[in-house]
């Protein structure tokens, strides 16, 4: 018995699935940002995975593309937040509902 | 396949112990050494049924280090302060341990060896990516400071572990920095494959260190090495002055030992890494794979002593780095915090990026890579 | 034949710069500046104007100087670029314009010299320049009409320009609109011309390609567009029927009223008839109204004129009944002599306007003339030059006048409109008395100067005299350019003229002298009856107002035409707006469907906004619906 | 790779990813990240693709995750109380993500090929071949990151840097307001 792509595409899925959840169910921005960091690895994952069942490096380019972008996106969100706080003395999601009509 | 696991194990242990121990024995040389600098006798108690005495030796006091203070160290108290995320707690100095003892695990302490017709690697893992590995642990080993210093509920330790993390972070950069310019040089991530373009000589007696290919990346990583290990001039996290014991004030015991053997341990990784990069590794100079040569004189030693010799070599420059860090640590004050980030963000960054600009430029015009 | 002209360009450039400079840097510089700026740019174009103008001369008679300055509209295959001609016709006007200008520019430093407003009225003073200049120099009949309203608005901006005395913005407003009326005749003008000549693939109004295609037009859609342009000329020109703003107009600065209420906007009219006469002598019913409507309100508004009392409304109906000369001789097909009058009218009516303005400056802002008299003592020069003015515009020989109103009269019998002529003679009878009685009202007799006045009468400054002077020189040479045929050189202006308006062409032919001397022995005997009315017997004019008590009621209240329109027209059109545009389609229909349109989105809004929970994780379950949906898609595209 | 490995890293990464999401306590969700990050990474590894997955654990686990740690450290983030309200949208919100699992399991499962039977060349997923296509085919893309990166940290000090504080005396001075 040998490992198929699909075991690993399966764990991805799952590890997406629950980033998706966290995202949806957790009031902690900061948590909801830990979650969305989970869907990408679980993309990042998939890229990886079938970069493989191709043999090609592109899957792995992308990957690379990917940290980098997270990273960032880290740095802002990361900064928003902190400025959210600041002004709102909150990080709950159900909170912060400036934007409400 | 059996086999191999089992070789795999054995190598894993022999090189942990090697480690293990050869930072217990630093927290004696430590204190002679301080003792030494510092013109007192230091430790000079406890010999074991005066063997030393009645053999006419002077009494070094090692006895007390190896066994007394682990004893004492391991029978204390485990302390767990009130209010502390306990289970954080206890994981933090193991966390701290955990990266830097796994780190080892992809050196190579001497040339490949034949046993029985196998060809063994005298090195734990022996993966063609060390240098990325080594990076990765040493990133790895930020979170056991910090979050042992933020689970003890103490204001001192979470000052300490800021700092710690911080520090570890900045100096991270440097080094990574530095060792991406070694790899540069050599054109590869695999160490045992760097040890190995270190051997032979140049002009027929210079032999082939990376020092001389890399001398400001040798400054950079000792001084990065030494921030990272947490330890004068670089203490911040621990300044007993400013923080007790900056962030395992609230440890004790067999945790704090941990602690204790994460700094030794630190320190014979910065030493063993210097080693690897810029003094070949196990390599002896005009040592060759059939013995010594140098220009026409020449000493034929069997394969197995050559190998020794490399083993032996190596461990020699590794004590010998660690006593330097030694010296350094008695002999220089503490620096402020601001000096600290200075020297790290405006000295060794842009240095380390300069540096690596260079080689990149000296590498193409010498190899004509890229082309 | 043409030739290129490149300076043309810079007549106008130099009144548009003073414009500029006296609009946005004119009241921080100073007076000084403007002073210096705002006349100065006049006189610069006219020194441009002449150099241009002696150009032409040294040319073949029928040249014209052109310059394309840039491309301007190109609609489809419609074309008009802004362009420039200057023919023999737009150089004397372009003379007239700068020459006079220049000098009412000069008149008006000394007249606004007490005034806190120079800035903008030079300002105005230059914008009106450039237009007018853009007016006769266009080479096409769009640009034209662009000038044609710039003087418009000016005209306006001029008439109110004591804008804090309501009166004055409701003369300002008046003219406008009455404008407006005749500017849309002038409109449908341009548009049915442009409609016929398309039709023959004409896509321009460039004079030079109208007069050689006018042709094409049939009778009728001649005489039509003939018709409409010659409405918007009764409103620029102040005639039947739509002559009433002009009067009001002198509520504005005198020289304003000189400069462009007598010697150059209202003239605009004449020249735009003499500048497509090709036209009209396509249309002879088009140039029978303009004769008529010309000697009507020549008459009409001299017998106005005699029993004014303010002097400036004398001059304004004495004005209007000369551009009706004027029009009168277009209109019997003597171009050249109503170009010719327009030149010498403009000379002695800015003349007359300017020593008004000198008199009513010297009185403080006294208009009315039975309030003067006996100023010729305090007023040597002023009075010197006014004579010299109102015997010119009395015609008596050898004043500007007398030339150029003989050619017209001599034009219309001689065109065999008899009946015309006589209107005009009795005309130049009215001219000559109410001219005198305004003389002897004003400088002779003893003073009626009210006592709070008298201390102050004063000659006016030298920028105001300079000006007199000059132009009282011109108004007794200025006719000598246009003797009758046979007397020494000649009809001089008639030949420089004929190329671009043409010959005049005589029907029957009246002798000379009999003519001249009618109209001589008329204006004489006006002057005579004024002389014996205003100074051997001055009861007789109120005996006799006492005796045709309504008559002069009639003449006093100008016709009650003002009030005729005030109920024929203006009430009507209150009413419809306010009842009919105002409530029911302004207020009801248009805002009722402008505020249901925003009544529509903002429920809308109101609506969908309830979307906007401002909570992130609704969205973002939203969003994975999406996914949702997505990859079942591709599930379904998979497994299919 | 071993069945067994792979099993165990499986195991570990979906327990650590579920303790991401149901734990309380920030920093306890940030070390179960950490140990996803650091599984997936092994399993990048694992997958032949050695730099990337040494990267990921660097870049990831060195540094974003230090981030995070220390904007917890600044907000002093406590563990969050029970959560109350939009119970619906959470109701619903699980139910869409369960089916979102489905389709995706139902989705990629559709591969069966095995790990061993696509063989890759020599030097597959090593620095050397990740860096010919970095610098070769995706040299732009690559070198637009270095801008990207420039902007975000530019704009993270932008956004995340405190107002300038305003002096008493330049502010509207309150009654006893220290000066």
């Amino acid at each position: 018995m040998i490992v198929s792509y699909s075991w690993v595409m399966a764990l991805s899925a799952a590890i997406f699935a629950i980033g998706v959840a966290g995202v949806l169910l957790r009031r902690n921005i900061l948590v909801m940002f830990m979650s969305i960091e989970l869907m990408l690895n679980a993309v990042n994952l998939t890229f990886v995975t079938l970069a493989r069942r191709m043999g090609s490096m592109d899957g792995q380019v992308i990957v690379f593309f990917v940290m980098t972008v997270a990273a960032a996106e880290a740095a802002v969100g990361l900064a928003i937040i902190i400025s959210i706080f600041r002004n709102r003395e909150t990080v709950n999601a159900d909170e912060l509902n400036l934007m409400k009509w | 396949m059996a086999i191999d696991l089992l070789i795999g194990a054995i190598k894993a242990i022999v090189i942990l112990l090697l480690v293990l121990n050869l930072s217990a024995v630093l927290l004696w040389f430590e204190r002679k050494g301080s003792a030494l600098i510092q013109d007192r006798v230091g430790a000079n108690r406890a010999a074991i049924f005066g063997i030393g005495k009645r053999m006419g030796l002077p009494n070094l006091g090692l006895m007390n280090t190896l066994m007394a203070d682990p004893l004492k160290l391991f029978t204390k108290e485990d302390f767990v302060p009130e209010g502390a995320d306990k289970f954080l707690h206890a994981l933090g100095p193991f966390l701290a341990l955990f990266p830097v003892l796994v780190t080892f695990a992809v050196v190579p302490i001497g040339d490949a060896i034949q046993i029985g017709g196998r060809t063994v690697q005298l090195q734990a893992a022996s993966i063609n990516a060390g240098a990325l590995y080594i990076l990765a642990t040493i990133g790895v080993g930020v979170y056991g400071v910090a979050l042992g210093g933020w689970a003890s509920n103490n204001r001192w330790a979470l000052l300490g572990a800021v700092r710690a993390t911080a520090q570890m972070i900045s100096y991270e950069i440097a080094m990574g920095l530095a060792i991406i310019s070694i790899v540069i040089t050599f054109g590869t991530l695999d160490l045992q494959n760097i040890v190995h373009q270190q051997g032979g000589v140049w002009f027929g007696w210079l032999p082939r260190w990376g020092i001389f290919l890399q001398p400001v990346a040798f400054v950079m990583l000792l001084t990065a090495g030494m921030a990272e290990s947490k330890r004068v001039p670089f203490d911040l996290p621990e300044g007993e002055s400013e923080l007790i014991a900056g962030y395992f004030t609230e440890y004790s015991g067999g945790k704090q030992a941990c602690f204790m053997l994460t700094d030794f341990a630190e320190v014979v990784l910065v030493a063993v890494l210097v080693t690897l990069f810029f003094f070949g590794g196990w390599q002896v100079p005009w040592l060759y794979g059939d013995g010594f040569h140098l220009g026409v004189h020449q000493l034929l030693l069997p394969r197995v002593a050559v190998v020794i010799v490399g083993v032996l070599a190596f461990w020699i420059k590794v004590v010998m780095f660690c006593w330097l860090q030694i010296l350094v640590r008695w002999t220089l004050p503490r620096f402020r915090y601001d000096q600290l980030m200075r020297l790290g963000w405006k000295g060794l960054v842009p240095l380390g990026l300069l540096n690596v600009l260079v080689t990149a430029f000296v590498v193409v015009l010498a190899t004509g890579a890229g082309r | 034949m043409m030739a290129h002209f490149s300076a043309l360009g810079f007549i106008l450039l130099f009144p548009a710069l003073g414009f500029l400079f006296n609009l946005f840097l004119g009241a921080r510089r100073g007076r000084g500046s403007v002073n210096i700026i705002g006349p100065g740019v006049i006189f610069a174009a006219f020194a441009i104007a002449l150099i241009a103008f002696i150009r032409l001369l040294r040319l073949p008679s029928d040249s014209v100087l052109t310059v394309t300055l840039w491309p301007w509209i190109h609609a489809g295959r419609f074309q008009a670029d802004f362009a420039l001609q200057m023919d023999a016709l737009s150089a004397l006007m372009t003379l007239i314009v700068t020459g006079v200008g220049a000098l009412i520019h000069l008149y008006s430093v000394g007249y606004m010299a007490h005034d806190d407003d120079f800035a903008r009225y030079f300002a105005y003073l230059n914008l009106f320049e450039l237009s007018m200049l853009i007016l006769v120099l266009a080479n096409n009949l769009l640009l034209m009409f662009m000038g044609w309203e710039g003087v418009g608005l000016c005209s306006y901006l001029l008439i109110s320009f004591w804008y804090t005395n309501p009166n004055n913005a409701y003369a300002g407003r008046k003219a406008f609109i009455v404008n407006r009326i005749g500017d849309a005749g002038f409109l449908l003008g341009m548009f049915t011309l442009v409609a016929a000549l398309g039709a023959h693939g004409i896509w321009t109004l460039n004079f030079s390609a109208l007069r050689g295609n006018v042709g094409l037009l049939g009778p009728a859609t001649a005489t039509i567009v003939a018709v409409l342009l010659f409405v918007g000329a009764t409103g620029k020109s102040a005639q039947i029927p739509l002559y009433v703003w002009l009067p009001d107009a002198m509520a504005g600065p005198t020289p304003v009223s000189a400069l462009i209420h007598a010697a150059t906007m209202v003239t605009a009219g004449v020249y735009m008839v003499a500048r497509m006469h090709f036209l009209y002598m396509l249309a002879p019913t088009a140039m029978e109204l303009v004769a008529t409507i010309g000697a009507l309100t020549a008459i009409y508004a001299a017998s106005i004129a005699l029993v004014q009392l303010d002097i400036k409304k004398v001059l304004a109906y004495s004005t209007i009944s000369q551009l009706g000369y004027m029009f009168l001789g277009v209109g019997v097909g003597a171009f050249s002599a109503g170009i010719f009058h327009v030149m010498t009218h403009a000379f002695f009516k800015a003349l007359l306007f300017l020593c008004a303005g000198s008199v009513i400056h010297a009185l403080d802002g006294e208009q009315d003339m039975t309030k003067m008299g006996g100023l010729r003592k305090h007023l040597p020069i002023t009075y010197a030059t006014m004579l010299i003015a109102t015997l010119a515009i009395s015609a008596l020989p050898p004043f500007a006048g007398f030339f150029s109103k003989d050619q017209i009269l001599e034009s219309a019998y001689n065109s065999g409109h008899r009946g015309l002529w006589c209107l005009g003679i009795i005309t130049a009878a009215m001219t000559s008395f109410y001219m005198f009685r305004l003389i002897f009202l004003t400088f002779h007799g003893d003073s009626r100067v009210e006592a709070d006045k008298v201390h102050h009468i004063h000659e006016s400054p030298r920028t105001m005299t300079i000006p007199l002077l000059v132009l009282a020189g011109l108004a007794i040479i200025g006719g000598w350019i246009g003797l009758p045929e046979g007397v020494m050189w000649g009809d001089k202006i008639g030949a420089f003229l004929a190329p671009s308006v043409g010959e005049f062409v005589p029907i029957v032919h009246g002798s000379y002298a009999m003519l001249t001397g009618v109209s001589l022995g008329l204006a004489i005997f006006g002057i005579i009856l004024a002389w014996y009315f205003y100074l051997v017997a001055p009861g007789m004019p109120y005996l006799i107002a006492y005796q045709l008590q309504s008559g002069y009621n009639v003449l006093f209240n100008k016709y009650y035409v003002d009030e005729l329109y005030n109920t024929v027209v203006t009430r009507p059109l209150f009413w419809v707006s306010t009842f009919v545009l105002g409530r029911l389609i302004d207020s009801f229909m248009i805002d009722g469907l402008v505020n249901g349109a925003g009544l529509t989105v903002e429920t809308g809004g109101q609506l969908s906004r309830r979307l906007e929970t401002g909570n992130v994780q609704q969205y973002a379950f939203v969003y994975v619906l999406g996914v949702l949906a997505i990859v079942a898609y591709y599930l379904y595209l998979v497994t299919h | 790779m071993p069945v067994q490995l792979f099993i165990f890293l499986a195991v570990v990464s979906i327990a650590s990813s579920l303790g991401v999401v149901v734990q309380k306590n920030p920093i306890h969700c940030l070390l179960a990240l950490i140990l996803t990050l650091i599984t997936i990474g092994a399993l990048f590894v694992a997958l032949d693709a050695v730099t990337v997955g040494f990267l990921q654990i660097i870049v990831y686990v060195g540094a974003i995750m230090v981030l995070f740690l220390f904007v917890i450290w600044l907000l002093n983030l406590q563990a969050e109380p029970v959560p109350i309200g939009h119970l619906g949208l959470k109701f619903f919100a699980t139910i869409a993500v369960a089916a979102m699992a489905a389709e995706l399991f139902v989705f990629l499962s559709k591969t069966r090929t095995a790990l061993g039977e696509v063989n890759v060349a020599a030097g597959y997923g090593s620095i050397d071949s990740l860096a010919q296509t970095l610098f070769g085919q995706y040299l732009m893309a690559f070198e637009t990151t270095s801008i990207l990166l420039l902007v975000a940290v530019i704009g993270a000090v932008a956004v995340a840097r405190r107002a300038l504080p305003v002096r008493a005396s330049a502010g509207s001075p309150r009654p006893g307001a220290p000066s």
